[in-house]
């Protein structure tokens, strides 16, 4: 299980909360294209694919001193609401495909 | 928890107290889970009670006298004398403060505790065997078990550790006087651990090792500071030889170890290789002990694990998901038993994980930010990828590195061997590993963890403002070099 | 570079070479900026050469002689000789090696050294004058100038530097015999960390402070260990009183020291109140030194800002923005002279800023994580905001601490004194700030510093893995605590 290795196609970057959201909404992370520094995948980004709708609601919630993450925009995660798909099981969010 | 020849039911069974089965249980129980915990021997298990823990202590504790001793450039004159029997003492005091936290944190947490040996009776049931006062047997019935027996240390053959001058880790860190002299067979991170614990107690200590360096696995360029303070020790080394047997001295002076040299057909596959001995002679070691730390293998042949239908592969580890769940579905394993790395705190994490999915919740265990610590002289810690295992995962690197001995509080502590690496993808940065050897490797990697769980960038990384003067800046540094802006260290 | 009465020009002038003067140099330079680093005295300033490193270096080799004679409980009977000039001399000799490195850093980053005084003579041009050898004085054209020429000890009356048993700091770290006894007027933390110092060295330590309690500004949580630990050494505290004058004893032996009470209206109008002393009486205490640490003023008052326009506050320090841009456009100042904290890698990343800045690039400083450590024994660390600061922020708060005697690692050094203490803001769990009292507290709080730059959460920096067993998973149990599930310590 050690064994589990990422590649730049799959290696997706995202902090742990944001992976632990992915798996609640049951959302593949490799979904998403990050709006975060170099395409990190922010809380937000997993909120506004979750709820479907747009990404504006979800950037309220960070504080200021993340508006360098929250300030990004983040244009057509939106469409990928739907392509979430459920993680149960050995393939997980978290070591999904990268988003770029 | 009714103690007898009867049935007791419990929501979450957990066999063995080690840090992955404990936390397991801590955490279940946090869960408001109903949690039954057996353990045959000690709570805390290996690593509180023969391994990490004790390890570490003695470790800390040569180095005070150690330090002491060596600090005349300082203007420190000093002859400590040590009293092995006093260290152990204290070393088996804190050990006792953590076993009984750990016994109490489990009761605090609503967690049954249940001394005896467990061992699965179908998909649903285990028997409990008491040996001692209450002796005796009991069957549980469970809805879920998590399995964390743990390891135990290799024997190799004619070497066995019930015999008086054999050793293994476990005998060694209880050794009440100071050998004079001592073969340690294996150079892993446990025998180069206690290799330099001995050295520094004044035992004559000569290591034997199969491959052709020590620590497999690690980098060279982590290696070599270790090898150089080996053998400032006064630490030998005869590579590229095996133990194939010991007996008494006919002075009865001690016994006579006998290695053969490894034929370079035989040689494990890894990455280092075995030297062939030139002239195919074996050696003859003089010692008053021998410690065998070649390596350690699952528990997973003494609960009969078939009766869950549980299965192991063919080392007998027990196969896991990122979820720590065996092929049966209500059947987790964690720790040392599921798996390498066979660390203290992998298993924790795993335990953790396992507590939560039997809860309900989505946890997943994430291997890309595992740490790793040898602790020699000096430390070695690892977090994440190496710069060639990011290559061959197909990702461009960018690499930074910044040595302890332009580091101001490196020098400051008289210990300035060694350096912080750190590598990242390039294109946007994100840091993919670290490694360090040196002075705190073991606290310095933290941050590095914390950098890649977060995704976090070398730019991040440098432009965090660190503590002037502490080692940590060395890692800010690091990351400045890969940029091709470091301050304290040319940019090339 | 020219020298002689000659007029040179350069793109940017950097007045110090202390750790906010030289980081901006070598960060202009790897910018192609022309740059020209002009210092009075040495390269590497008062960090370098009388502050952070000479201190750093006394307190961890007192360190090893202190840890070698108190492990007795760990077996181990040491009774270390320290040889103050010796120790100095290692000390000297750490110092040149950093000072001569930052010499050849500049150098390898094209940056112009010149050794003299600089004083500015309008707003683009400076007059740097050299004393000894090269005797004379020249005129500097500059585009930009950054002003970096840090702080010195306040003297308080009747107690000057000059006279031979009054020592200031840099005096004090000079030293190559213990004295006796000293009296320390000041206990703000360079008066608490060399009292410690010496004190292990065996001097007689009085510690006189204006205020109720050692280092001002600091929580009283953080505070208690380190006092505690004062006790322990020996050293004897004097609350509520000022230092008013010393003189020679008629015995000849000696000096003896008078402080009076402070009056409850002349307390400063800090946190800590100042007590009134009962009787109102006078202390006199006999010492052989008396070494005034009452904290530092910048440097701002002989190098003729007014002719380049540059203004001060009413304290003297120089006003910047977050460019670290004066009130003059091209002028810039880092580092102690452009205010508190006055810390060496405050002012380093000040320095990294202006030269930025300067290159064109968008750079600006952010306060939001600067950490601040005490070197005592032991250690305290903070970085971001406490409890309190955030409450005052509007921030609803959630705290997790985390005991070092519940650390398995502590406990194998024998030092498990102190704790970790994470805030975070209540709904998210965005971490805000974060303080350590115990060991490597100096090292561990990096982490916490990342998380906050990086916007974590408790949850991020507690599934993080940390490696068992080390002192930096406590910091993970601290955030687990404030999320109410650590593992080690009750959640409560
Ligand atoms: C000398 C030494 C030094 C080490 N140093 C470090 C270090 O610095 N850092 C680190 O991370 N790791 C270190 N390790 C490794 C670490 O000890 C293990 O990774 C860790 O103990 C594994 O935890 P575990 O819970 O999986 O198993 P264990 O700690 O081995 O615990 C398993 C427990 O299960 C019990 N058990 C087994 N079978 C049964 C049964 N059928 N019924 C009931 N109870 C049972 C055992 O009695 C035992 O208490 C060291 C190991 C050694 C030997
Ligand atoms: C005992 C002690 C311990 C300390 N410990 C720590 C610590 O552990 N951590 C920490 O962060 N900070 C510590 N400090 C504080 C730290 O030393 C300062 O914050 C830091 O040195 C400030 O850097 P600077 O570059 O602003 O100024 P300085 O280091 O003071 O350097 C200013 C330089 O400018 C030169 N200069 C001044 N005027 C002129 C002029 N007109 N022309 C040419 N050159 C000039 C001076 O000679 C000097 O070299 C300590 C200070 C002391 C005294």
């Amino acid at each position: 299980d050690a064994e589990e290795t990422a590649t730049p196609q799959d290696r997706v970057f995202a902090p742990p909360r944001v992976r632990r959201m992915a798996r609640e909404e049951g959302i593949d992370l490799s979904s998403l294209e990050g709006s975060g520094p170099g395409g990190r995948i922010t809380a937000a980004d997993v909120q506004a694919a979750a709820s479907g709708g747009p990404v504006g609601g979800a950037q309220a919630q960070q504080p200021a001193e993340t508006a360098a993450e929250s300030g990004a925009t983040t244009g057509d995660s939106s469409e990928t609401g739907g392509a979430a798909v459920e993680t149960e099981g050995r393939t997980e969010a978290e070591s999904g495909i990268e988003s770029e | 928890m009714v103690v007898g020849d009867v049935t007791t039911g419990t929501d979450v069974l957990i066999i063995g107290a080690g840090p992955a089965g404990y936390v397991a249980a801590i955490r279940a129980g946090q869960l408001d889970l109903d949690v039954t915990l057996v353990e045959k021997e000690a709570y805390g298990g290996t690593c509180l009670n023969h391994g990490c823990i004790p390890s570490k202590a003695l470790i800390t504790a040569t180095d005070i006298a150690h330090d002491a001793r060596n600090a005349e450039a300082m203007g420190i004159h000093a002859d400590p004398a040590i009293d092995l029997a006093g260290m152990v003492d204290w070393k088996d005091g804190v050990v006792d403060q953590l076993t009984s936290g750990v016994e109490k944190l489990c009761k605090a947490n609503q967690v049954n505790l249940l001394e005896g040996t467990a061992t699965f009776t179908d998909e649903h049931t285990a028997r409990v065997s008491h040996s001692g006062e209450g002796q005796g047997s009991e069957t549980l019935e469970f809805e879920h078990a998590v399995v964390a027996t743990g390891s135990r240390p290799i024997e190799i053959p004619n070497f066995e550790f019930g015999d008086e001058p054999v050793l293994n880790s476990r005998q060694a860190l209880a050794l009440d006087s100071v050998p004079d002299s001592l073969v340690v067979v294996g150079a892993g991170y446990i025998g180069m651990e206690l290799a330099s614990v001995f050295a520094k107690l004044g035992t004559d200590v000569t290591v034997i090792e199969m491959l052709d360096s020590i620590l497999p696995g690690y980098d060279d360029d982590l290696k070599r500071p270790v090898k150089q303070r080996a053998n400032d020790l006064g630490i030998e080394f005869e590579f590229g030889y095996t133990a194939s047997e010991w007996h008494e001295r006919a002075d009865g002076e001690g016994i006579t170890v006998a290695a053969d040299p490894v034929e370079e057909t035989a040689a494990d596959g890894g990455s280092a290789e075995a030297i062939e001995d030139e002239t195919g002679e074996s050696l003859e070691l003089d010692a008053e002990k021998v410690l065998v730390a070649v390596g350690r293998e699952p528990v997973s042949d003494t609960l009969d694990l078939e009766a869950a239908g549980v299965e192991t592969d063919d080392r007998g580890f027990i196969e896991t998901d990122s979820r720590a769940r065996t092929n049966v579905d209500h059947v987790f394993a964690v720790g040392d038993v599921a798996g390498e790395p066979m660390l203290a705190h992998k298993g924790s994490a795993e335990g953790q994980v396992a507590a939560e999915v039997i809860a309900g919740e989505p946890a997943a265990i994430d291997y890309q930010a595992m740490p790793a610590v040898v602790f020699t002289d000096p430390e070695i810690a690892t977090v994440g990828m190496t710069e060639s295992e990011a290559e061959e995962n197909g990702f461009d690197t960018v690499v930074g590195q910044f040595p302890f001995r332009a580091s101001g509080r490196a020098l400051t502590t008289g210990e300035s061997d060694g350096f912080v690496k750190v590598v990242a993808e390039e294109e946007d940065g994100y840091v993919l590993g670290a490694s360090i050897v040196g002075p705190e490797a073991s606290e310095l990697i933290a941050e590095l963890g914390l950098a890649i769980e977060l995704g976090a960038t070398l730019e991040d990384v440098a432009s965090t403002v660190h503590a002037h003067p502490t080692l940590s800046e060395s890692v800010m540094e690091a990351a400045e070099n890969a940029l091709g802006h470091a301050i304290h260290t040319l940019n090339r």
